[in-house]
């Protein structure tokens, strides 16, 4: 369907008023954040990726898991509806990897309180940024998995849902169906490829090189820091601690898997103390032992390409493994 | 209030000791921690004390010269000094963090300081800025 | 070879403790059950208003557990056989009728027992068993039976679990060999009753200043709270002087103590019933000792007392049992009523002394105190006998602390072997390494002093609620040997392995409870010391609040216990040698005592000749020769080998620590490097140039130039003499001590050279302690006139020409009057050296708020400073005489002997300490320590050698310049640890209430 | 002969066993630092979009090595020897007398960076070599803002000099300009700013004085030991949780920054690392103007600033 107008904006503002906890990129100094927002003017859609993940709008940085005095005291859940909007096609296939890991097997309520009420509104891609791989992952950065999706060709906006929820959402917007010339224009752009970064995975070659010498060559200038995994989309790894001693809150935050304390163990031991154990940890991680549940766990968003401060490449690292 | 005062042992511990002996007065808002030399003081506690809520922090120490271990207290100073600009810089209310000479005879000193650095932080209020909130 | 101490007051506990810490085995003989003396009656001592106890316990305790003294009480001497250095006493040992060994102290026997009986410790104010502990922080902590009470019924015997009571406990003398003696019996207080024209005795009102010393205290009759007989709170108190002091009838001496325990007495009145009305009669007021004049300030200034310079005629009973009070100011009578009296009763002599005189053979004086020279003050007529305290002449603590010292020194120049205890004496310590802290807290209601105002038993309840406490109380007395009792059976009994007291400051009894651990086997350094009172009963008031602030301050001292751990002491090697700085009499009576121990020593003086300020004394009031003391004392110092002196020299730099020093002397002849163990600092002082009242011109000069006139046979015809020039004023608060003395000497030996000439004394209070009274009194005799001025009106001296005319104001007279002297004398004030900060900086040791040196504590540690290793003697503590000089420096050299006599020092663990595997070797630590402790190592590690920086732990002082330094926290001082402080400052933000 | 070739025969004529040199990205038109045997010299590049320190690699490095550093890579360099952390025995520096460098943020804005081929300095321009054409875009708009501050584009240490010395200037009016806002304007400012930032430690990781192996913030404790009783590892965090929010966050961009008084060198990595664009550097500015102005502290003092007795005021 086509919509006349700008219908992220007008979407955000239907939101808020539905009582939404909206989380939309905003723009900071010269690039774009995910962040809640509280009005559409906050939003700003003149982008291709944001800096951060929206997986901030299900998976936050901190939230309070209990808060306790001499016994707990409350459990905080949401209770808000969620909404994410303008989310791209990479990340939007990102919350349903998360959603495999966290509601899988062991169901992570809080997850789960927020997942249950959330919308998603993506945003196909017309263009793709120097290190953008998605394509070669499967994924179509043109039709994007989501509640509502949005496509802006050639100046028309097309806006279809796929789900229930989204349907509904859009029963509230002045829609028009697209004419024949418009169907097609929109399937031609949806089955066009973006030009951009190919990843060669092979499984048992990856099976093959655990041991391989390699990862110390490519984590020789790895910094371990957390860029690479709190920029991922997919990055779940979490740490939990309490904040105050006799009385206070129990905090889950991200961690990342490549500090060096994240597997110290309270014996002292560290199995991954090395930062190329790490760094192979996380390739692992993404592109062979999460295959158990599934999928790769890499969307191809480039992130971790882009903001490396010592320049390691995912798509290098993972084509050229030996 | 919450003031957070760490003092030395030689000096200002004493001085503290001697406002007490004199039944000299001061708020209760004031705490102290003992420690063995002002230049012992790291600057992380004193940003902790202000993460857990204190809405003043006084390092107080022998005066230039008096430190019983020679120069402990000129290190005190220097890094009060760095921290407070740094402070200052990225707009935190710097007043809430004083530095204080207080040898052990002063003790009148020490109670009279602490009145008057209580009523400072009461007209600045709670220290909310780096005050940790869930 | 061992001594023997007679008097367990704090003069021979101090003795005792000096003796046995230099090596030296003591027999402490008391002839009470319990030590501790009149000290122990004190509620408060001056001029800090120190709880007396509370500074007085942790020495008792000290006593009782020290491996070389040996405690002999209710005992006396009743023979004494051979000379100095092989003494045969005889002691009788009076039966306790308890087993001293079974003994426990429980208590239970006296809460049974029947008989009421008074209780002298309390004055007669109330009653005691006859099965008692004179007072409950007492030491040895066993019960006596006094026979003369008892009844017999043998309920104590039968209630006793531990079998301890013996009826038939017989008397027992036991034989010893000493080779010396120091006397120390004390001093006894005038008997108020033979001042019948004050009542005492007959009016229920009128009380001792003893009486009214256990009124006051927490543990006195009632707690504390100050009422008369009737049950009133007395409003109007009077406190009259000269009790048996200063009196023909009576005794003519001055007591020294009561003027300053007087203002004591008046302030602690005002703090106990804040609307009181305080009134002191005094002819003069004697608050001559260090600090003495502030407190009497503050006294005035800030409390309200009224002090009257007047004599009390007598006092009569109002039917209400109020008095009526007669007295002379100003040459007029007056009348006042008042609903209390307190009467400042004096020290006469021990009536002991005169057995003594005759057991030991010993001379005493006219006042039939023991008599001493004043160059010579700590030695009686027999060599080998020595005395300490009031049995010499009365005197307050700090003096009686020094002289106790003294004798100490004196009295081991004859005990040959030294012997030090074994590590063995405490148990094996308990291995608490991985154990789960378990914290036993104990709060300590210091009788009323923290309890007042601190809910003692809501916080103990507080302090159960706390993570890992395990065991919580609240005690009387957290520093009596009953509750070290009681920490110790907590710790065996609950498995404690972290103890935490929530009562005084550290800075006192730290050392008590930490042997308190060591004693269970327990290590020391398991112990946090939370202070509640200081700094949160005293300072506060509002009761709630203040409870909240304790449970904060307990609640992190838990936090930080939590995280403490065992630490061992650290062991360092002596130089046994001293360096004296200043070669005065002082410097030069300390060197001298030091070779005579067999230590040696460097005198550095700053002149190019030995002396000081004696150089400059001609005579002495009591006739002696200063300058062939002198004399001898030079050549005996330039003669010993074991004294090396620098004279025209000045210490450049010092440093080290206790026991190891390294200095620089700047002599003539270059510089010199010394290596010593102790420091002495005998600098001196110097009488002040006076601004005031025209010196400078030739006939107005100061008492020191007069005696040199004097000395070179110039004696005036007429003189007039101007006392507290330059003291007691704004600038210099304090009193000079030695001015009075002075100008009734030089106005003596005036009418002795010239009975003619005309002397006055423009005086504010005529301050002749002691048997001083004696001179001032002759000298009034002989037609010396004394006339009185105040602050306020100043005599002028008013100069024209060649002549100098001095205006005055007389009281009696009531008129200005003027006299036109030959001479106008200034009493000017001792004051003290200009180069005293250099020293200070140079040692690192405080000065007072008027330039002289400060002691540790001005009551118990009269010579130490807070440095270890550096000791304080003569004048540059603070103006005084020429006997207290010396028996200040003998001090000195007693508390140095008890470094200097050992081999090894143990030193504190508080020392910092590298976690390796957080170091990274950067090196800021290693640059920033003062000391030079820090190094890098190279550490052999799994996977091959790390460079980290290491700790030499016998050259860190502790400070933790490094620790603050260290970005990564790798480098902490062990006991203030990063995350124990840390901690620590978490709980005191976020406390439950 | 051009300046590559320069630094190919300075790294050729040292006897290293490793070269610490940048190399060309593959997909990118910047450089990366890589670790290279002596062999490898032909693959190093160099351009204005050689951004890196590499100071920090050269501490994993053991034996000889040989490296290309900038001026402010230098005074790293330097700085690390002071504190132990470095040998300069082991060590042959073939200095780059630097221009400035480039903010590829910043050129993102200019050009698609995949279309860039080459870049190269000329003049007052950066050139750059598209794959159809040629771009030039004056340097002032695309150079790092940190190098417009820069106090030492000549290496203070080095072995062999490349490119003539240049004088560097110490200049803190910016800071100064921003210390005239009043509080609640610096205040703001700032927590706008540490709002944002996600604590992945990146500016810590890349600086190469935060060596620290356990660092001040961190959450856990690299000192446990199978000794330590439960309440040493409960008695964390030390300062900080992970969580992020202003305050916190605050609090450790000025811990950190702390730490770096008299020693931060200038290179700016950790604002060119940080994702959320902090301006970390204003902050290690205003400590370096405390340095300087009140402790009257030079970076070219033997003595580490945290080691030296200051005698300050009264």
């Amino acid at each position: 369907m086509i919509y006349e107008g700008e219908f992220l904006k007008d979407a955000i503002s239907k939101l808020l008023a539905d009582g939404y906890r909206v989380f939309a990129p905003s723009r900071v100094g010269d690039f774009h954040v995910f962040r809640e927002i509280s009005s559409a003017e906050e939003a700003d859609f003149n982008y291709i990726l944001p800096r951060n993940s929206a997986k901030v709008a299900v998976f936050p940085q901190n939230e309070i898991l209990i808060e306790y005095g001499d016994w707990i005291e409350r459990v905080p859940m949401e209770e808000k509806r969620i909404a994410i909007v303008g989310v791209r096609a990479c990340d939007a296939k990102a919350i349903k990897l998360l959603d495999k890991h966290f509601l899988e097997g062991f169901v992570d309520p809080y997850y789960k309180s927020r997942r249950e009420k959330l919308l998603t509104i993506a945003i196909a891609c017309n263009n793709a940024l120097i290190n953008c791989f998605c394509q070669s992952l499967g994924i179509n950065p043109r039709k994007p998995e989501a509640d509502v999706v949005v496509s802006e060709i050639d100046g028309r906006v097309f806006v279809s849902a796929d789900t229930e929820i989204g349907k509904s959402f859009l029963q509230g917007f002045n829609l028009r169906n697209e004419n024949e010339e418009e169907l097609e224009i929109k399937k031609r752009f949806e089955s066009e490829e973006l030009k951009m970064r190919e990843i060669r995975v092979d499984v048992e070659k990856l099976k093959k090189s655990f041991d391989s010498p390699y990862w110390k060559e490519v984590a020789i200038n790895c910094k371990s820091c957390g860029v690479c995994t709190y920029l991922c989309p997919t990055c779940f790894c979490f740490d939990i601690y309490d904040e105050g001693e006799k009385r206070g809150v129990r905090i889950r935050t991200w961690d990342s898997c490549q500090f060096p304390l994240h597997t110290l163990e309270s014996s002292s031991h560290n199995p991954r103390a090395e930062k190329w154990q790490r760094l192979r940890n996380r390739f692992y991680d993404k592109f062979y032992y999460t295959l158990r549940k599934g999928n790769y766990y890499c969307v191809g968003c480039g992130r971790c390409i882009d903001f490396c401060p010592a320049g390691i490449d995912i798509v290098n690292a993972i084509s050229e493994v030996r | 209030m919450k003031i957070v005062t760490f003092a030395c042992n030689w000096c200002s511990y004493a001085g503290a000791d001697l406002a007490g002996v004199s039944r000299l007065k001061y708020p209760e808002d004031v705490r102290i921690v003992r420690v063995m030399c002002s230049g012992m003081v790291n600057p992380a506690w004193i940003l902790r004390a202000f993460r857990q809520g204190a809405d003043g922090v006084v390092i107080t120490g022998c005066h230039p010269g008096d430190c019983h271990y020679m120069v402990g207290n000129y290190y005190a100073k220097k890094r009060y000094l760095l921290l407070k600009e740094l402070m200052k810089f990225v707009g935190f209310e710097d007043e809430r963090l004083k530095l204080l000479w207080a040898s052990a005879s002063e003790g009148k000193k020490f109670a009279e300081e602490m009145d008057s650095f209580k009523k400072l932080i009461e007209q600045l209020g709670e220290q909310k800025q780096l005050r940790w909130t869930p | 070879m061992s001594v023997l101490v007679v008097g367990g007051g704090i003069a021979g506990i101090q003795a005792s403790l000096d003796l046995a810490e230099s090596g030296v085995k003591v027999y402490l003989v008391e002839k009470l059950p319990v030590i501790g003396g009149r000290m122990s009656q004190l509620d408060k001592t001056f001029p800090t208003n120190d709880c007396a106890m509370c500074i007085l316990s942790p020495k008792l305790n000290e006593v009782a557990r020290h491996e070389n003294i040996e405690i002999i009480n209710n005992a006396d001497v009743v023979a004494l056989e051979g000379s100095a250095g092989n003494f045969k006493v005889k002691i009788r040992k009076r039966p306790l009728y308890v087993d001293r060994e079974k003994c426990t102290g429980c208590g239970v026997c006296a809460t049974l027992c029947p008989v009421n009986a008074v209780d002298e410790y309390n004055e007669g104010m109330n009653f005691r068993s006859a099965i008692f502990l004179r007072y409950p922080q007492a030491v040895p902590k066993v019960f006596a039976i006094d026979k003369s009470k008892c009844i017999g019924c043998g309920i104590c015997y039968n209630a006793c679990v531990a079998k301890a009571v013996d009826y038939n406990q017989k008397e027992e003398i036991v034989e010893l060999n000493v080779s010396s003696i120091i006397l120390a019996p004390g001093g006894r207080l005038f008997d108020a009753k033979k001042r019948g024209e004050y009542g005492y005795g007959i009016y229920k009102n009128v009380i001792t200043s003893i009486q009214f010393e256990r009124l006051l205290s927490a543990t006195g009759p009632f707690e504390g709270h100050v009422y008369r007989s009737d049950g009133k709170v007395p409003k109007r108190i009077a406190i009259i002087q000269c009790v048996g002091s200063r009196d023909e009838k009576t005794n003519p001496y001055c007591s020294s103590v009561c003027c300053t325990y007087a203002t004591k007495h008046a302030i602690l009145a005002k703090e106990h019933i804040p609307d009181v009305e305080v009134h002191i009669f005094a002819m003069d007021v004697r608050t001559f000792g260090k600090g003495f004049e502030e407190y009497a300030n503050r006294a005035k200034k800030e409390y309200g007392v009224i002090y009257h310079k007047a004599r009390v005629a007598n006092i009569m009973e109002k039917k209400d049992g109020n008095l009526l009070i007669k007295y002379e100011k100003d040459g007029h009578s007056y009348e006042e009523e008042f609903d209390l009296v307190v009467l400042s009763i004096g020290f006469e002599a021990n009536e002991e002394l005169r057995k003594y005189s005759e057991i030991f053979g010993i001379d005493l004086n006219e006042f039939g105190f023991v008599l001493t020279d004043s160059f010579a003050p700590i030695e009686t007529s027999k060599p080998g006998i020595f005395v300490a305290g009031v049995a010499s002449e009365p005197r307050d603590i700090p003096e009686s602390v020094a002289m106790a010292s003294a004798s100490a020194a004196k009295a081991s120049e004859f005990a040959t072997e030294r012997s030090f205890a074994k590590k063995e004496e405490f148990p094996p310590e308990r291995n608490v390494i991985g154990e789960a802290p378990r914290i036993g807290v104990f709060v300590c209601h210091c009788g009323v002093n923290i309890a007042s105002t601190v809910d003692v038993v809501e916080l103990a309840e507080f302090a159960k609620t706390l993570e890992n406490v395990v065991f919580a109380d609240h005690v009387l007395f957290a520093c009596s040997a009953d509750t070290q009792e009681k920490i110790k059976r907590a710790i065996n009994d609950y498995e404690l392995n972290r103890i935490v007291v929530a009562a005084c400051t550290p800075r006192t009894h730290e050392p008590l409870f930490k042997r308190t651990l060591m004693e269970v086997g327990l290590n020391p350094y398991l112990f946090e010391f939370v202070n509640i009172r200081e700094q949160c009963s005293w300072v506060h008031t509002d009761r709630a609040r203040a409870t909240e602030k304790a449970k904060a301050l307990l609640s992190a001292g838990v936090a930080k216990a939590k995280l403490l751990e065992p630490l061992q002491f650290v062991e360092v090697e002596v130089v046994k040698k001293a360096l004296i700085i200043g070669g005065g009499l002082a410097g030069m009576v300390s060197a001298l005592e030091l070779a005579k121990q067999g230590i040696e020593s460097y005198i550095v003086e700053k002149e190019s000749e030995l002396g000081g300020n004696l150089r400059h004394i001609y005579y002495t009031i009591d006739g002696k020769n200063p300058q062939e003391f002198l004399k001898r004392l030079i050549k005996e110092v330039e003669s010993n080998p074991k004294i090396k002196v620098f004279k025209s020299s000045v210490v450049e730099s010092v440093e080290g620590f206790v026991g190891n020093y390294k200095s620089k002397i700047k002599t003539p002849n270059g510089v010199e490097e010394v290596r010593h163990g102790a420091v002495i600092v005998a600098t001196g002082a110097r009488e002040y140039k006076p601004k005031e009242f025209n010196y400078g011109h030739p006939k107005v000069i100061t008492q020191v130039e007069l005696e040199e006139r004097i000395a070179k046979g110039e004696v005036p015809n007429s003189v007039l003499m101007i006392q507290c020039v330059g003291s007691r004023n704004e600038e210099r608060p304090y009193c000079s001590r030695i001015c009075c003395q002075v100008a009734i000497k030089n106005a003596l030996k005036i009418k002795e050279l010239n009975p003619d000439a005309e002397v006055f004394v423009l005086f504010r209070d005529m301050r002749t302690y002691g048997f001083l009274e004696k001179y001032y009194e002759k000298a009034s005799k002989q037609g010396v006139v004394f006339v009185h001025y105040t602050p306020e009106n100043p005599p002028k001296v008013n100069v024209n020409g060649e002549e100098v005319e001095v205006e005055f104001y007389d009281e009696i007279l009531g008129e200005n009057l003027i006299a036109k002297p030959e001479l106008v004398v200034l009493s000017a004030a001792t004051v003290p050296n200009e180069d005293n900060e250099i020293t200070s900086k140079l040692l690192k040791v405080p000065l007072d708020a008027n330039g002289f040196f400060l002691e540790a504590h001005p009551k118990l540690r009269p010579v130490d400073f807070s440095t270890e290793g550096i000791f304080l003697a003569g004048i540059a503590h603070s103006p005084r005489l020429i006997p207290e000089t010396i028996s200040l420096s003998l001090a000195s050299v007693s508390r140095a002997m008890t470094l200097l006599s050992k081999d090894k020092l143990v030193m504190d663990a508080n020392k910092a300490e590298v976690t390796k595997e957080r170091c990274d070797a950067c090196g800021i630590c290693v640059k920033a320590c003062p000391v030079n402790a820090i190094e890098i190592v190279e550490f052999k590690t799994r996977t091959g050698v790390e460079l980290k920086a290491s700790v030499k732990k016998a050259v860190c002082l502790g400070c933790g310049i490094c620790s603050a330094s260290c970005p990564k926290g790798a480098i902490v001082v062990k006991g203030f640890t990063f995350d124990q402080i840390k901690s620590a400052v978490d709980n005191l933000l976020e406390v439950v209430v | 002969m051009n300046e590559i070739e320069k630094i190919k025969d300075a790294l050729k004529s040292s006897n290293a066993e490793k070269i610490v040199a940048f190399v060309r990205k593959e997909s990118e038109p910047r450089e990366v630092l890589k670790v290279l045997s002596p062999n490898e010299v032909d693959k190093i590049s160099f351009s204005p979009l050689s951004l890196n320190n590499p100071a920090k690699l050269l501490m994993q490095i053991n034996g000889k090595v040989a490296v290309v550093a900038k001026g402010c890579d230098s005074m790293a360099i330097r700085q690390l020897i002071k504190e132990g952390k470095l040998k300069r025995e082991n060590l042959f520096i073939v200095g780059i007398s630097c221009k400035g460098v480039v903010d590829y943020r910043k050129l993102a804005k200019f050009v698609n960076l995949s279309e860039v081929n080459d870049v190269e300095l000329n003049g007052n321009d950066l050139v750059l070599k598209l794959k159809n054409g040629e771009k030039r875009i004056p340097f002032l708009e695309v150079v790092d803002e940190n190098c417009l501050y820069c106090g030492h584009p000549t290496p203070v240490i080095y072995d062999v000099l490349i490119g003539e010395p240049r004088e560097g200037k110490r200049d803190f009016s910016d800071i100064e300009q921003f210390e005239r806002l009043s509080r609640e304007e610096r205040w703001n400012y700032w927590i706008s700013q540490f709002e944002r930032c996600i604590r992945c430690h990146a500016c810590r990781s890349v600086c190469p004085l935060c060596y620290c192996e356990e660092c001040m913030v961190d959450p856990s404790n690299l000192a446990v030991s199978p000794m330590s009783t439960p309440e040493e590892k409960a008695s964390y965090p030390r300062i900080l949780g992970k969580t992020v929010n202003a305050r916190d966050n605050t609090i450790y961009h000025l811990l950190r920054v702390l730490h770096h008084a008299g020693r931060c060198v200038g290179c700016g990595e950790c604002e060119r690392a940080c994702p959320m664009e902090l301006p970390l550097r204003m902050l290690e500015r205003k400590l370096e103007k405390v340095v300087v102005e009140i402790f009257g502290y030079d970076l070219n003092e033997d003595i580490p600033f945290f080691s030296k007795l200051d005698i300050v005021g009264d």
